[in-house]
């Protein structure tokens, strides 16, 4: 007869279904009624999804170097931007632009980054933030140290972090969660579950249930969450960021959506995965779903979302162009890899500037 | 008999060690269906099967540590790091392990392994897709580093480095996978890992380097040539163990010698061979000898990145600068 | 309303209490009863803590270097071993000489690692168990390498490694749970939980209640054991095995004990840990309690234990004079350090290796 | 004004530190209650607290990470590796963020940390405990490497690197953690990180070297002064970035130059050191540049660790060799 030390559950949340209808049989947030939030949160997945379709087209065309497309993430991403204080800290991988602008980060500086310029890192707009972080996971840590100063310092800052559904193997994600238990640190980790990592389905992961059980190796909080539904991912963030704000220790959100792009502009996901899956795929995507809500409750309407495409495509637009005559008419000069290296720029350094300085044209750029 | 690029030279080997080897197995993320994210194992999986090619989890700690768990329980493992950046978190289990196994246990256990990956930049990538970290490997005992630099050497050397019975870093240059195709006989005949290859024989001064800065170090040399100049080019390719003789037996008749690496200078294998040069080299030597390298910064994002590495006419001034003595 | 969609739960198994009596109102398993297997895993267990006595005097005395006591450890470690077949494969970390000596690592071998001599690898007895791992954690992945070996060629062969609850925290641990529940391998990872890692105790490691948990994140079996009671630790352990060798995957187990040394000889517990505590866990030490509870059973006394200790420290004793007639007479020579380094010594080594046989004494040894 | 040992010296600018800057944190494996395993902590959680002085789990990586993220948040994290060995899992960290961040963002986020650890063998320790890793993290772009040889340089170079805006790798050489003492006074002076030491003047020959091989440099020194030999001794402390210039102007005299490592001899620091005496200083060269270095094996288990490390011995020989070269 053994006695029973520890037992948890991972629960799963779900408030919108994909037809944009209430589920039935539970008890809403009073979120799902604040219309003129979720109208604000509607346009900023609106214009993270032009601004995607643009800088897609700005790559094909020659102008814009490799794109990673946050397509069927702008519910997850919008809720996770939509739950945080300006004074909080996010580490993003590389595809969260729909957090990222609710931040203050601008189109520009996206296009900038993929554009090749480290500008693009520069947030003005974010100025504490983390920059786009390509290796994989390591960005948790970077925000439970993050976490490590709000608490030492004793402020009310919450720390947030984003990994994938293929980064949720690697052990920078797994030390996190730890670090967090440990020392009960001010930290929210959101696994987005998009069902691919490049070519590798989730199933290959690992064979658990979910994702959000990794929380509880370290005694988290662990939930799942429908990612396409605004409504549940905002309520799960807004839950896990008051318990971390008001020291309650970390959180793992387990954000259920799925990759509706290729990885990258450089992948071709039709080699490994088949059509019908992306088809069954875009009927759950979170735009049309919310949108569908908002119509149904009567606060939205064809009127304004054309309005509401017209004035994004503007934006975005305006984005491109800034972007484009940056790179074009503002350059960056061959001295500008040497010159944030170091505060105090090291002698031999100083040396190869100079030299450097000898071939400003070599290589031009690509 | 066909002519294929450096990257089918690597699938060409790939193939061939997986069908005379039955405990060769081929690991790494989206090598599977996928073929790699630069096609190298493409239709491998299809060939030989899940058993033998193997997508595994996003964790390079893993498939480090499993490499070197697999290797040493008898079977030849062939981990593709997808990016050189991403080589960073391995370094642990190849320092302290891989490199450690036989000598750990007096020759009880070995790690017959091999890890490759795409290495240096200019093909345009993101952050973190675009260094050259060989002289961090080189650094480690008891593994062999090697970066073939044509179609040929690519599959000479992968098929010696799969044979071999200890751990093998392989670096493919990714910025020449596809610049040249060359006509390789699949005969399974491998290259030796322990020496230079040279590649072109000259009298007025010897240019030493590896990898995809061949192309500019072959361009710099046309041009040289073109002045009237006598250039014996080295590709070292094998970079540990260094074959210092033949590099020294080279100057000892050109009495010049320029290093070109794409690496940061700091430290990086360039020096190494300078080093050598300034010991057993340094009677024959008549002028100094100079390193052509990446500059001690972080590659740059793709805009700048060519400003980053050696041009042909950073290694015709370093060539000219050293020529100019006498 | 939640849809819960995943619960777990962690056990906690212990059949002899801390007086060797057994746990009332619980079904015993049959092993219990068999008092020629248990005895025999007895005299393992008061071989192990002789050796380890022995071995801290030949540090004390200067005839070896730095040694990691297992005091303590005894019942959580014979029990590992004698789970184990000879064609599965153990990988150590560096105070597991209970389950080594139970796979054929000779005494001597353990004496030659720790006073600095190579040759203390060359496992004769255990010819394909790897060598200790002092790197933490890094061990686990090597285990779930092995693993995937035998999966591959089709044996029915198990890999096994342990961990300390310090290393529980690393990411090689957590991947290699990762791992094993990716591919269904036969691996079973067992954490040492001994309160302690070097000066750091348990509670610091992370607030989760228990450390099997870790195994939840990749949805294995987990359970925690009492790890000083031999009888449910080999229980566990056959378990495990079984399920793993039958192609149920990885199993993760928890065995709580306790460090009753200092962390190596180079360590003074004194410094961080309260008497107390250490005189508290002295009453729940394995030995004596398999003892009474062997004694209570009629299968051992007074005269057998005499002779066993008598057996035991002669047997520990020819180890040592072994041990120490082969550093005095027959020391690795300079060339040693060269001719394992690779399978064919390439030609740069080759000189230093000629080179170095010029200075054969040259800072002579320790 | 006490005399005080290297690591007193390391306790005493960490306290120092603490008390200046309220942003200073101490975290590591056992740095707390315990004082660290070498005791370079000791007293420092009693004094300053668990809010400045933290216990971490066991997981290097995180520390790695964690510490870029303090750091990158206005902490100043001052991560202890508790060895040499231990520090390849934070090999990613360091070289993929904490050398990355300022120039990532074009100076608006920096990575203020220092990661400090006892480097180097002959103190009898296990595996994995005796490892001289300088060259790795040398040749790492954006990240400082200072390896202090006395009590007082341990003093003013760490002050200067926990005061230093950037990330600096502080390697302390546990082998003479205690060898020496020194009157040092704790008046909060740091030293540069940006020149070498040059600990005695000579005409006859340059021997160039750091950490722990300054003892048995010394001993050579004297045994060649013995024999007439005029040996003039620099301490290369700051490894990265490299103050070439000194080493230069000094063969620029003495015309020969042997450099002892302790560590691997393949692409380690000695080499680049070499490397740009066959550059700059070619033409002052009367000699071979030597390099006395650790062999290209894994470091032996203590029992013969000292015939892996430089002695006198060989020194001497080496000084010998390209002082008879005329
Ligand atoms: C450490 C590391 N290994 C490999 C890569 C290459 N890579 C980039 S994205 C990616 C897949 C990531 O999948 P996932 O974590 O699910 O995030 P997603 O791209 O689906 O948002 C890989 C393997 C990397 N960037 N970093
Ligand atoms: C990667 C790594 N970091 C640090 C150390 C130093 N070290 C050796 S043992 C130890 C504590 C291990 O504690 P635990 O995992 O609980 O095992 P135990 O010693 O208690 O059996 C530490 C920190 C190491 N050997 N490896
Ligand atoms: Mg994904
Ligand atoms: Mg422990």
């Amino acid at each position: 007869m053994a006695r029973t030390v520890a037992a948890f559950k991972v629960d799963h949340f779900q408030f919108l279904d994909r037809d944009g209808k209430l589920v039935e049989g539970q008890q809403v947030p009073s979120l799902a009624k604040d219309f003129d939030r979720l109208t604000d949160l509607y346009r900023q997945m609106v214009l993270t999804r032009i601004f995607d379709k643009k800088a897609i087209a700005l790559q094909r065309t020659g102008k814009l170097g490799t794109y990673a497309s946050c397509l069927g993430h702008e519910a997850a991403q919008v809720a996770i931007g939509a739950a945080m204080q300006a004074e909080d800290c996010f580490a993003p991988m590389y595809r969260e632009y729909g957090v990222q602008f609710c931040r203050g980060v601008r189109m520009t500086d996206v296009l900038l980054y993929w554009g090749g310029d480290e500008r693009g890192n520069d947030f003005a707009g974010a100025p504490h933030d983390f920059a786009w972080c390509v290796p994989i996971a390591t960005q948790c840590l970077h925000a439970a140290g993050a976490a490590m100063a709000f608490k030492l310092r004793d402020e009310k800052r919450v720390a947030v972090s984003v990994v994938g559904d293929g980064g949720s193997s690697k052990g920078d994600f797994l030390e996190a969660i730890n670090a967090g238990s440990a020392w009960k640190l001010p930290l929210v980790l959101v696994i987005i579950n998009n069902q691919w990592a490049i070519s590798v389905p989730r199933s290959r992961q690992n064979t658990a249930a979910t994702l959000a059980q990794k929380g509880i190796a370290g005694g988290l909080p662990s939930i799942q969450v429908d990612g396409n539904d605004l409504i549940a991912c905002l309520w799960a963030m807004e839950k896990a960021i008051t318990a971390a704000r008001e020291g309650h220790g970390s959180f793992v959100i387990e954000m259920i959506t799925y990759r509706l792009s290729d990885h990258t502009t450089a992948d071709d996901a039709r080699r490994y995965r088949p059509n019908e899956e992306v088809e069954e795929a875009w009927r759950e995507e979170p735009i049309a779903r919310l949108r569908a809500y908002l119509i149904d409750q009567g606060v939205w309407d064809d009127a304004k979302e054309q309005a509401l495409q017209e004035e994004c495509t503007a934006n975005v637009q305006a984005a491109a162009d800034e972007y484009l005559d940056i790179v074009t008419n503002d350059p960056q000069p061959v001295t500008a890899m040497f010159d944030y290296m170091f505060a105090e720029m090291p002698h031999d350094l100083a040396e190869q500037r100079a030299y450097a300085e000898q071939y400003p044209e070599d290589g031009g750029h690509h | 008999m066909a002519a294929i690029t450096l990257i089918e030279g690597v699938t060409l080997a790939l193939a061939r060690a997986l069908e005379e080897d039955p405990t060769v197995v081929v690991l790494g993320e989206d090598v599977g269906v996928n073929g790699g994210v630069f096609r190298a194992t493409a239709g491998l999986q299809q060939r030989f099967g899940e058993q033998r090619v193997l997508d595994t989890p996003l964790a390079e700690v893993m498939i480090a540590g499993m490499s070197v768990g697999m290797a040493a329980q008898g079977m030849k493992p062939i981990a593709e790091a997808q990016f050189c950046g991403f080589t960073m978190p391995m370094v642990d289990h190849l320092m302290c392990h891989a490199g450690r196994m036989r000598n750990r246990t007096r020759g009880r256990l070995s790690c017959p392994m091999v890890l490759r990956f795409p290495t240096g930049g200019g093909i345009h990538a993101p952050e973190h897709h675009s260094e050259s970290p060989e002289a961090l490997f080189a650094h480690m005992p008891g593994i062999r580093v090697v970066i073939p630099s044509s179609p040929s050497r690519a599959y000479g050397l992968l098929l010696a480095a799969i044979r071999d019975p200890d751990p093998v870093i392989f670096m493919e240059p990714k910025r020449i996978y596809r610049w040249q195709k060359e006509e390789v006989i699949d005969d399974g005949e491998e290259l030796p890992m322990d020496v230079c290859f040279t590649l072109r024989d000259g009298s007025d001064i010897t240019l030493v380097t590896w990898g995809a800065m061949i192309k500019e170090t072959l361009q710099a040399a046309d041009q040289l040539e073109s002045e009237g100049v006598s250039v014996e080019i080295i590709d070292v390719a094998t970079i540990s163990p260094l074959d210092m003789d033949t590099i020294v037996e080279s100057v000892s008749r050109t009495g010049r010698c320029v290093i070109i690496q794409e690496a940061p200078r700091h430290c990086g294998v360039a020096s190494e061979i300078a080093a050598g040069l300034a010991d057993a080299g340094i009677w024959n030597l008549l002028a100094p000898v100079k390193r052509v390298c990446g500059y001690d910064t972080v590659m740059p994002l793709y805009r700048n990145e060519l400003k980053y590495m050696p041009s042909v006419r950073r290694i015709v001034d370093a060539a000219h600068q050293v020529l100019e003595v006498s």
